[in-house]
């Protein structure tokens, strides 16, 4: 960009995206008067998700958009690089968060003493920060910084659940987190250290020369365990579910939404984009493991799920078994089973979105976490519940909703490279999805009310919950957005970036 | 290369010892003997905020948090195993990853040629100031920088929410 | 009491050093070892040492609470504030290049100063906000008490 | 690098090799201990002390390969010619404020977690959650906020 004078909207987008929440969240610690802070909240969130659409439209009408930070020419300086992949994942986070703020006030205001509101919604908007930057950025120190920035806002918007087990809940993620993020960082370090770059174009750019060097291996693996942690990823999910089941609902809803998203998509970007394709099959041959703790994430924690007496804990261990199919169409690693998981990682974020706010809806009126206690709510609560219904099905992936069309696109996956098995181990979970989404509903609609309704839950509360309830069945009708996008972001990913 | 076998006795030390008192001032030595190490490095600025922060900040930050716990560690009821192989696992890993990198102190590995070396040469022409570290750090990648402020001010309002009380809490 | 004297009379002499020395590492970074992260936590050092001689009231009245906690995202601000300027002036978000302009001819701009100018805001940023942050923690952890 | 000198560095002799990487050497001993200090202690603020040590270690992987024999500090001055990698400290300056900024956090948690159990080590904190829950699963009503 031509350093002309005067404000270029259009060229500056991809700083936009991140900077407008950055200094939103700014401004609310400055300010702390909490109905201010939450207005500056919404405001900051809902105009996310237009920039990253013009953002996607950008990419997709002009191809891969650069931004040079500071005017440094990448790789000297740091570098937005956004195709369609991460524009992808920009929209998704940045709906969720625009979803999610919109819903807050009340929520917040139920669960949050009034004077930490403001710091509360300033950490909320400096996760969407964060996580928008790892999602933005292509460079891999960069990666780390927002990585962390989002983690710490995490951290606390965990620790502030209303149960003194959300205390420890935060500390052990923090404890997994940090190592996760070393873990990235000894990685990041040890491709800095063979190719003297940490822009992640130019690394996959001079990859090849070294790509028998033990270092890079070393390096990858590294990576895909640092993520692995922050990703939750099948046997290192152990601090998910705690933090999910203690956080504040507002908290809970937007993290389960989006937090392992980003993290999925580091990892796909640095398999296929930094190393490639080749390298991978060449040198790294984890795809078999990988299918394997796919498969078991999907079992076990389904099974897991059955058990389960919060219903927040047992959401939770839903989404460690729905990363399992994200991560069995990563490892199939065709055209369709890429398109499967990126497509799973929207339409997952949506139906996980609209169950936790349906709970949070209950908990608003009935102040009930535990399954049991739910008894009758169905006929007390019939619209809420309605909408966690809905949800669920798109969670089970019944014809007709979203998380059909994604599962679809894995069963085709997996039945194009003739792996029956794992197709068996996708209809075996979804089943136990069934039985444990089942359970909620028969207790719910088939015994007599228990808990009493205390107060209705605010109108923009329900329509939130609602708007994602109907996008399930949109985005299982519609799929040039949920389905069509990630099918050329897939593409793009198998072609990766190395000349 | 002494300076660094005596930052290993002491990390030994700081593993058995139980006494939480004993291991704070010991992980201020480890921050000392790291800053010296960072000197011979030519890493000034970096050495200059290890000792300020790993020393510094860092030891008054764990003897506040202890004079608000307390100083005894028990010993540990579970077993050590699976621990231990996810450490050797991890130094294998390491081992491995780290074997055919470039002897120290060479100046042709690729780490050295590329982006560093362009900081060292254009530096000065495109930004004037003559402390190479300040300049990548305040204007090449500004960005971080910002992020890493932005960090700073992500755990400050953290603790904040955690520890400030208001009126009865 | 008398060891007291000693170390108040010694804090005394040392704090006015410290706080110069602070300030020196803030300015002179740009030519030695030392920036606005450095000399952040060595100020603030020099207000936790006075809190410890002389306690911790004497340290809020010098220093309030209020004030150390503005200071924290007030320092980003400066720092964001310094990027959103650029990208007014038509550069990328943090380009300094095109922080000033030049007088001639016009709507070009002056890189050199610009650069000197941009370093210089962006370290006062990141000043306050550690300066801030270092004696926001501080503070939180003296005022928790002990529990009973 | 060309592929000569990578077959040449896989294939040198352990000795040799444990002396011209000593560096490295260390780096892994540091990192594995403060590693096992992380995952196998159970008092939170042992565990932050050892994250502590693990993050450093990382610092030293970057930092020693920047270094150039016969160099100075990245500070332009007359006379000197050879200056070591700049590019290594400015992340690792940065990395030392995020493990500071964490280690706050987590101590600020720890303190909390005290208040609440009146203990920092994880193991018997674990069995407080576990009798909790044994408890909480006999009972019928919920307390509503």
């Amino acid at each position: 960009m031509a350093a002309g004078p005067g404000f270029d909207f259009a060229a500056n987008l991809p700083a936009l995206q991140v900077m407008v929440p950055l200094i939103g969240s700014v401004v609310c610690a400055v300010i702390r008067q909490r109905h201010l802070c939450a207005a500056i909240t919404i405001l900051c969130s809902a105009v996310m998700p237009v920039i990253a659409f013009m953002i996607l439209w950008q990419v997709q009408a002009s191809g891969t958009i650069s931004y040079a930070m500071g005017g440094w020419a990448p790789p000297i300086g740091i570098e937005y690089r956004i195709d369609t992949i991460n524009a992808f994942l920009l929209v998704l986070v940045s709906l969720m968060g625009a979803v999610v703020a919109l819903y807050a006030p009340r929520s917040v205001g139920n669960e949050i003493r009034p004077e930490k509101q403001g710091w509360y919604y300033s950490m909320y908007l400096m996760c969407l920060a964060g996580l928008l930057g790892m999602a933005i950025t292509g460079d891999a120190f960069n990666v780390f910084v927002f990585m962390e920035i989002s983690s710490l806002a995490m951290y606390t918007l965990i620790a502030l659940g209303s149960e003194r087990r959300a205390l420890v809940a935060a500390f052990q993620y923090l404890i997994i987190g940090t190592i996760g993020a070393s873990f990235y960082v000894i990685g990041a370090g040890l491709l800095f250290l063979v190719t003297g770059s940490l822009n992640l174009w130019d690394i996959a750019q001079r990859l090849p020369e070294v790509e028998n060097l033990r270092s890079v291996v070393a390096g990858l693996a590294f990576i895909v365990v640092g993520f692995g942690l922050k990703l939750a990823m099948f046997p290192m999910h152990l601090w998910l579910p705690n933090a999910y089941a203690f956080a504040p609902t507002v908290a809970t809803a937007f993290i389960a939404s989006t937090a392992t998203k980003v993290a999925i998509y580091l990892l796909l970007r640095f398999a296929f984009s930094v190393f490639g394709v080749d390298y991978l099959t060449e040198h790294a041959p984890g795809g078999e493991v990988f299918l394997v703790l796919a498969a078991l994430a999907m079992l076990v924690c389904s099974v897991s799920a059955i058990f389960q007496i919060n219903i927040k804990r047992m959401l939770a261990y839903s989404s460690v078994a729905q990363v399992g199919y994200m991560l069995a169409g990563i490892a199939i690693a065709t055209d369709i089973g890429l398109t499967g998981s990126i497509s799973h990682m929207f339409n997952h974020a949506i139906v996980k979105a609209c169950l936790f706010l349906a709970v949070g809806c209950i908990f608003f009126s009935t102040g009930v976490t535990r399954i049991e206690n739910m008894a009758g709510i169905g006929r007390t609560m019939p619209l809420t519940m309605a909408a966690f219904v809905i949800a669920g099905l798109g969670l089970i992936g019944v014809p007709g909703t979203a998380g059909f069309v994604s599962k679809w696109y894995l069963v085709q996956a997996a039945a194009d490279v003739g792996n029956w098995l794992i197709i068996a181990v996708i209809m075996v979970s979804s089943v136990l999805a069934v039985i444990y989404l089942g359970r909620v509903v028969e207790i719910a609609w088939f015994r007599e009310p228990k808990s009493a309704v205390v107060r209705k839950p605010p109108v923009e509360m329900m329509a939130m919950t609602w708007v994602l309830a109907l996008a399930t069945i949109w985005f299982g009708v519609q799929t040039d957005l949920s389905a069509g996008v990630p099918t050329i972001a897939a593409a793009e990913l198998l072609a990766g970036w190395a000349e | 290369m002494v300076l660094l076998t005596l930052l290993a006795a002491i990390t030994v030390g700081i593993i058995r010892t139980r006494n939480l008192f004993a291991v704070v001032v010991l992980s201020g030595a480890y921050s000392f003997l790291m800053a010296s190490v960072m000197i011979i490095l030519d890493a000034v600025d970096v050495a200059m905020t290890e000792a300020s922060v790993g020393a510094g900040i860092s030891t008054v930050l764990v003897l506040g948090a202890l004079y608000l716990t307390k100083i005894h560690e028990d010993p540990p009821r579970f077993s050590a195993a699976i621990p231990l192989i996810v450490c050797v696992a991890t130094g294998a890993m390491l081992i491995y990853g780290t074997w055919d990198l470039p002897p120290f102190g060479t100046a042709d590995q690729p780490v050295n040629i590329h982006v560093g070396a362009h900081y060292i040469a254009e530096s000065a022409r495109e930004t004037d100031i003559p402390n190479i570290v300040t300049a990548v750090l305040a204007s090449y990648r500004g960005f971080d920088t910002l992020g890493e402020v932005t960090v700073v001010f992500t755990a400050g309002i953290g603790v904040l929410l955690l520890l400030k009380r208001w009126g009865d809490a | 009491m008398i060891l007291d004297v000693i170390l108040r009379v010694a804090a005394k002499m040392f704090i006015p050093f410290i706080l110069m020395f602070g300030l020196y590492v803030q300015l002179h970074g740009d030519f030695g070892p030392g920036g606005g992260f450095q000399a952040g936590v060595i100020i603030a050092a020099a207000v936790i040492l006075y809190a410890i001689v002389f306690g911790k009231d004497a340290a809020t009245r010098v220093v309030p609470k209020w004030a150390v906690e503005q200071m924290v995202p007030l320092g980003v601000l400066i720092f964001a504030g310094v990027g959103v300027w650029s990208m007014i002036n038509g550069g990328e978000y943090l380009n300094y290049n095109v922080l000033l302009h030049a007088g001639e001819p016009i709507g070009t701009y002056d890189a050199v100063h610009g650069q000197h100018w941009g370093v210089f805001l962006v370290e006062i940023g990141v000043l306050v906000t550690v300066t801030g942050t270092m004696l926001t923690i501080f503070y939180s952890f003296t005022g928790r008490g002990r529990p009973q | 690098m060309n592929q000569d000198v990578v077959t040449e560095l896989a294939d040198r002799p352990l000795l040799e090799a444990i002396a011209t990487s000593y560096n490295y050497w260390i780096t892994i001993f540091l990192m594995v201990s403060g590693l096992y200090i992380v995952v196998a202690r159970s008092n939170m603020i042992k565990s932050l002390v050892g994250l502590g040590i693990f993050q450093t270690s990382v610092y030293l992987l970057y930092l020693s390969p920047g270094k150039i024999l016969g160099g100075t500090a990245p500070i332009l001055t007359e006379g000197a010619q050879i200056y070591s990698n700049p590019l290594p400290h400015v992340l690792i300056l940065t990395a030392i404020v995020v493990g500071v900024a964490t280690l706050a956090l987590g101590l600020a948690l720890t303190v909390r977690v005290h208040e609440a159990y009146g203990t920092i080590e994880e193991d018997e904190i674990t069995l407080i959650v576990d009798r909790e829950d044994y408890a909480e699963a006999g009972e019928d009503a919920e307390t509503t906020p």
